[in-house]
């Protein structure tokens, strides 16, 4: 945690952290960090939880129901068999990368956690440059990724992982144009002030910036249609290929703590995070990311699998542009009509949004067939 | 309906064609003699009113003294089917051409009988067993294969 | 780097194993692929993972006792498997069929067309990353005819149905009201999985234009069923070469036109829905009588020799006996769709990409039972 | 204008798995729940019938895997065949039901049971009073209609998923 630390110099003045808090500080560093790992695991235990069960009824089957009841503690069970699991190194591996790989990519994913506010100030660090942050640190698995397909020096394990690095570098154009527009929008970085910003969900008002973010947020954490790094039609299982016991159990992690990681970005940035009327706000903010991920799920349960020269293609010829002409049209509608009534900008935004998507389709097909990259 | 061509009528097509080719006409099945069997095939898959395009399957019977190969080809286009047939009395080295130039679908199944009958198959890209490993001791669909 | 300022980096292909343990090979296919990056430039199919000596074992059993291993053939379709063999020693012996009994294999043998195709269509776009939706709607439809060839011959792989003259034994007095509430619910069935998938631009992008199986190469290799259908050939053996009764039928032979994965998965679909309209014809004149013909347990066909060939579900399955007129054959050779269907599998993978490679061989559709035998 | 392409069909597949999130599930929870298995169910084991069994051998001759022996010796007093020994070897057997189907004197049955796996490979070969019918050992309607009468109507996959929609 020794980035966020450094980082917690520069921040601004704590705004809403009690002013009676004993030892001030620290203290909040060490509450906050328990409580964001609790929260993360507890999530993505719920996450895997919601996949499996929603997976199931869509799949008109049950999912787990054997362990707790409806198979609520199917999750631990789980946790319990995977870290019994004997921990085999391939031999011709290389075993420092093929060791590290996991912890690399499994902890930027809790590290994203750290500017994600739960409710009006309620985060470990309120960054002014949080969004840059959030889009920096979360580029980091990658690196594990690719450590792990190259450390276990298995070709389909190193076939996955190019696959993840160049899908990554790909996306992150798209995800980072798709966010400018909501900042230009809040006027600022920090993803607190962005929430406070949101009288009106920023889905509304940036219909399209949400549709971009969410398809390059899929790729980019490798869910479905684009989760073609760990493809187990063709490649077995991508970059985890060679990995047993907890070494794959932080995989799994990573997998859904990212995936986790990204609805509540996504809740932040697009729907008001924790705001809402009624329910406190921690629970408002934990229901949205929730749903999103249920989204996330109810996409992987539909779609098939893009290929790999169709998801290149889909990143630069579709979103991209789309992405640069969001950013346009929101700029002009800041410059130009700064006092307009939002519902007047939600109903051109989404008509910008409908129009936009259809001459996209019209122009660019996702690879009729064989598609010069 | 899939009609079988009277064989008589081929035959004497291709006698006419390639004297001394034909060894018997059975009464449902050409039998040829190897060394015609490539041009015999190339005439039957190319001449105008015969065009067997199709090739149904081949296969190989062992009758001890010699080796059977049967082919069936099918017409698509006018619907006729034709079984020809080849032996081999060779049972040290038998030799068959193979047809798999003239018919893709050929490639395998020359191979499989390679594989189990022991027939080469001269002019085959790739004859190497298919189901067994290489180095399998004898052919198994020989009559005379004790385990 | 050269003075034009062109990078020419000397790229090696690779050797990638598929199988024959792997996700998606159907079995216990291999093939090692030569890769360049992600392009496939050669595939090389390595057989005999299930070889079991079929043949063999043929001309040690009696003409009866070889029905039960033609289940184990095509295992996905047995009872298609049994009316070939059967049609084969009948034609040998010169056996006449009940008329009832050869209306039960003709529902049966469509029955089985419908069975296969579930798990054709149902695998082909599971290979296309559809996340086992598709696969799990169409086993359950699959579930339910397997219901209706349980009840018949009380079992669900291995039918062992059919019999030389015949079948084995009379349907149940409940089998029709069962078949004609399946009848009912089955085209709904077909509806909304062709809502689930059919239009999926995903699914458009990643079958429309890949694999093409041109109309001249597929029968120069001699490619059978959906595969050659979906290429253009309009060919099926229960319209050029009628056995059983399907002359009395009326249905259409779907066909494709560009030979592409997506024919050929429209092609099975289509062919689901004249099966029904088989079945629904042919549920509704079944005679009474006697379902076997008196043949002899031990059946000694007269010396000679016979091929038989059906249109199976997999495409043409031809049984070739020569009988010495003992009670064993003398030679039983199979004419295996699927090895043959595999033929043009090299030629149509050759410059796709991995994922392509997967699709193009799902889309073709075989039972390693039945290519290794 | 045709909306095919634009994003039509995403959302139609989509609109098709939130329904059966919905609907209710087709699966049945196996030890718990247990449906009725076909009464022609050919199970694992052969009933075979000693006072039916006159040793013709039938049944050993027409076994594919040659699994059923059976030894028998002339008996001077009755002056009839006895069957002395009946052994199968369920390791081998197939389950194909053609040794029932020729049995002239319906002396063999298939078994109607299931779950009946066994611990050693020895335990599979079944002989003499072993493989005479018992209530764990029901015999199977298959080739036999009389008893396929009397055993429980087989459940459909197709009438339960009607009966819940409804």
């Amino acid at each position: 945690m020794a980035i966020v630390d450094s980082m917690n110099n520069t921040r601004l003045p704590m705004q809403v952290t009690p002013a009676d808090w004993p030892g001030g500080y620290w203290w909040h560093w060490l509450f906050f960090t328990v409580i964001l790992i609790v929260f993360v695991l507890v999530m993505v235990m719920g996450a895997i939880y919601i996949e499996r069960r929603g997976l199931g009824r869509m799949q008109s089957r049950l999912g787990p129901n054997r362990v707790g009841p409806f198979g609520l503690l199917q999750p631990v069970a789980d946790a319990i068999k995977v870290l019994l699991k004997e921990n085999i190194v391939p031999n011709s591996a290389d075993k420092v990368v093929h060791w590290l790989a996991p912890i690399i990519a499994f902890v930027p994913a809790m590290m994203i956690f750290a500017v994600v506010p739960f409710q009006n100030g309620a985060l470990l660090a309120d960054l002014n440059i949080g969004i840059l942050y959030v889009i920096a640190i979360s580029s980091v698995s990658t690196i594990g990724v690719f450590m792990a397909g190259w450390g276990s020096s298995n070709k389909y394990s190193l076939l996955g992982a190019m696959r993840n690095v160049a899908a990554v570098v790909s996306y992150e154009i798209p995800l980072v144009l798709a966010v400018i527009g909501v900042v230009l929008m809040a006027g600022s970085l920090s993803l607190n002030q962005i929430v406070l910003k949101q009288d009106i969900p920023f889905i509304l008002l940036q219909p399209l910036g949400f549709l971009l973010f969410f398809a390059a947020g899929c790729a980019e954490i490798n869910r479905s249609p684009f989760d073609l790094f760990e493809a187990d039609q063709e490649l077995v299982a991508g970059f985890h290929t060679e990995y047993s016991g907890m070494k794959f159990a932080m995989f799994y992690l990573v997998e859904y703590g990212e995936a986790i990681a990204m609805s509540a970005i996504i809740t932040t940035l697009f729907l008001s995070g924790w705001r809402g009327p009624l329910l406190p706000p921690w629970l408002w903010f934990i229901l949205k990311t929730l749903i999103i991920f249920f989204l996330m799920v109810w996409t992987r349960t539909t779609f098939p699998r893009a290929r790999i020269d169709q998801l290149m293609a889909l990143a630069w010829k579709f979103l991209f542009p789309l992405a640069l002409i969001n950013l346009f049209i929101t700029a002009i509608q800041i410059l130009v009509w700064p006092d307009a009534l939002p519902w007047i900008l939600i109903f051109i935004n989404i008509a910008i949004m409908v129009i936009l998507i259809l001459l996209w389709s019209k122009f660019f097909k996702l690879g009729w067939g064989r598609i010069e990259v | 309906m899939t009609v079988a061509l009277s064989i008589k009528e081929i035959a004497s097509q291709i006698e006419k064609k390639y004297p001394g080719s034909i060894e018997e006409a059975a009464p449902n099945s050409l039998i040829v003699k190897s060394d015609f069997l490539l041009a015999i095939a190339g005439y039957l898959k190319d001449t105008e009113g015969l065009k067997f395009d199709y090739f149904n399957y081949v296969s190989a019977v062992d009758y001890y003294t010699y080796f059977e190969v049967v082919y069936q080809l099918t017409s698509l286009e006018h619907n006729h089917t034709v079984i020809i047939k080849t032996r081999c009395y060779n049972r040290e080295n038998p030799t068959v051409p193979s047809v798999t130039g003239l018919w893709q679908g050929a490639n395998f199944q020359e191979r499989e009988i390679f594989d189990l009958m022991g027939i080469r198959f001269e002019g085959h890209p790739n004859l190497k067993r298919i189901f067994l490993w290489e180095g399998f001791p004898g052919h198994p669909l020989r009559k005379d294969y004790l385990q | 780097m050269t003075t034009t300022g062109e990078i020419t980096f000397k790229t090696e292909p690779f050797v990638l194993n598929f199988g024959p343990v792997h996700p998606s090979t159907h079995g216990v296919y291999r093939m090692r692929a030569t890769l360049d990056g992600e392009v496939v430039l050669d595939i090389e199919p390595v057989f005999g993972y299930l070889h079991r000596g079929i043949e063999k074992l043929a001309e040690e059993r009696t003409y009866t006792g070889f029905i039960p291993l033609t289940d184990r053939l095509d295992y996905i379709s047995p009872m298609s498997n049994n009316l070939g063999y059967c049609l084969a020693v009948e034609k040998l012996a010169g056996i006449k069929v009940p008329e009832r009994a050869e209306y039960i294999r003709v529902i049966m043998a469509e029955l089985q067309r419908l069975a296969n195709h579930c798990i054709a269509v149902g695998s082909f776009l599971s290979d296309c990353g559809a996340m086992f939706t598709p696969f799990m709607y169409m086993f359950r439809e699959r579930e339910k005819i397997l219901d209706l060839f349980d009840m018949v011959c009380g079992g669900r792989l291995t039918y062992n149905y059919m019999r030389i003259g015949g079948v084995s034994q009379d349907i149940p007095d409940e089998f029709l009201p069962a078949l004609q509430k399946f009848m009912g619910t089955m085209p709904g069935m077909i509806e909304e999985w062709e809502n689930l998938l059919k239009q999926n631009e995903i699914l458009l992008a990643r079958t429309k234009g890949v694999g093409i199986l041109p109309r001249e190469m597929a029968i120069n290799c001699g490619i059978s069923g959906p595969v050659a259908r979906g290429s253009g050939v309009k060919w099926d053996l229960r319209k050029a070469d009628p056995y059983c009764i399907y002359d009395r039928f009326e249905f259409d032979i779907p066909t494709g036109e560009v030979g592409d994965c997506y024919d050929r998965y429209r092609v099975r679909v289509e062919e689901m829905k004249q099966s029904l309209r088989i079945i629904k014809q042919a549920m509704e004149k079944v005679p009474s009588g006697p379902v076997r013909a008196e043949v002899p347990h031990l059946i000694r066909p007269p010396a000679g020799e016979a091929y038989a060939h059906i249109e199976a579900p997999k495409g043409e399955l031809g049984f070739y006996i020569v009988s010495d007129s003992s009670i064993a054959p003398y030679r039983c050779h199979v004419r295996p769709t699927s090895l043959i269907n595999l033929t043009a599998l090299r030629e149509m993978v050759k410059g796709w990409k991995v994922a392509d490679l997967i699709a193009i061989f799902g889309s073709i559709d075989i039972t390693m039972g039945e290519v290794d035998r | 204008m045709k909306f095919e392409r634009y994003g039509i069909g995403l959302i139609k597949g989509m609109v098709v798995t939130i329904k059966h999130l919905l609907r209710h599930p087709t699966v049945n929870q196996f030890p718990e729940q247990r449906l009725n298995i076909s009464r022609r169910f050919r199970g694992n084991e052969l009933i075979w019938s000693r006072e039916r069994c006159t040793g013709c051998a039938s049944c050993a001759k027409t076994c594919p895997q040659g699994a059923i022996e059976i030894v028998t010796a002339t008996n001077l007093a009755d002056n009839k065949y006895e069957v002395q020994k009946y052994q199968v070897d369920t390791g081998y057997c197939i389950q194909c039901g053609l040794c029932v189907e020729v049995c002239p004197y319906d002396a063999l049955f298939m078994g109607y049971s299931y779950e009946r796996a066994k611990y050693r490979r020895g335990e599979l070969v079944q002989s003499d009073d072993e493989l005479l019918e018992s209530p764990q050992r029901p015999a199977s309607g298959y080739f036999h209609p009389e008893i396929a009468e009397k055993l429980p109507k087989q459940t459909l996959l197709v009438e339960k998923i009607v009966e819940k929609r409804k």
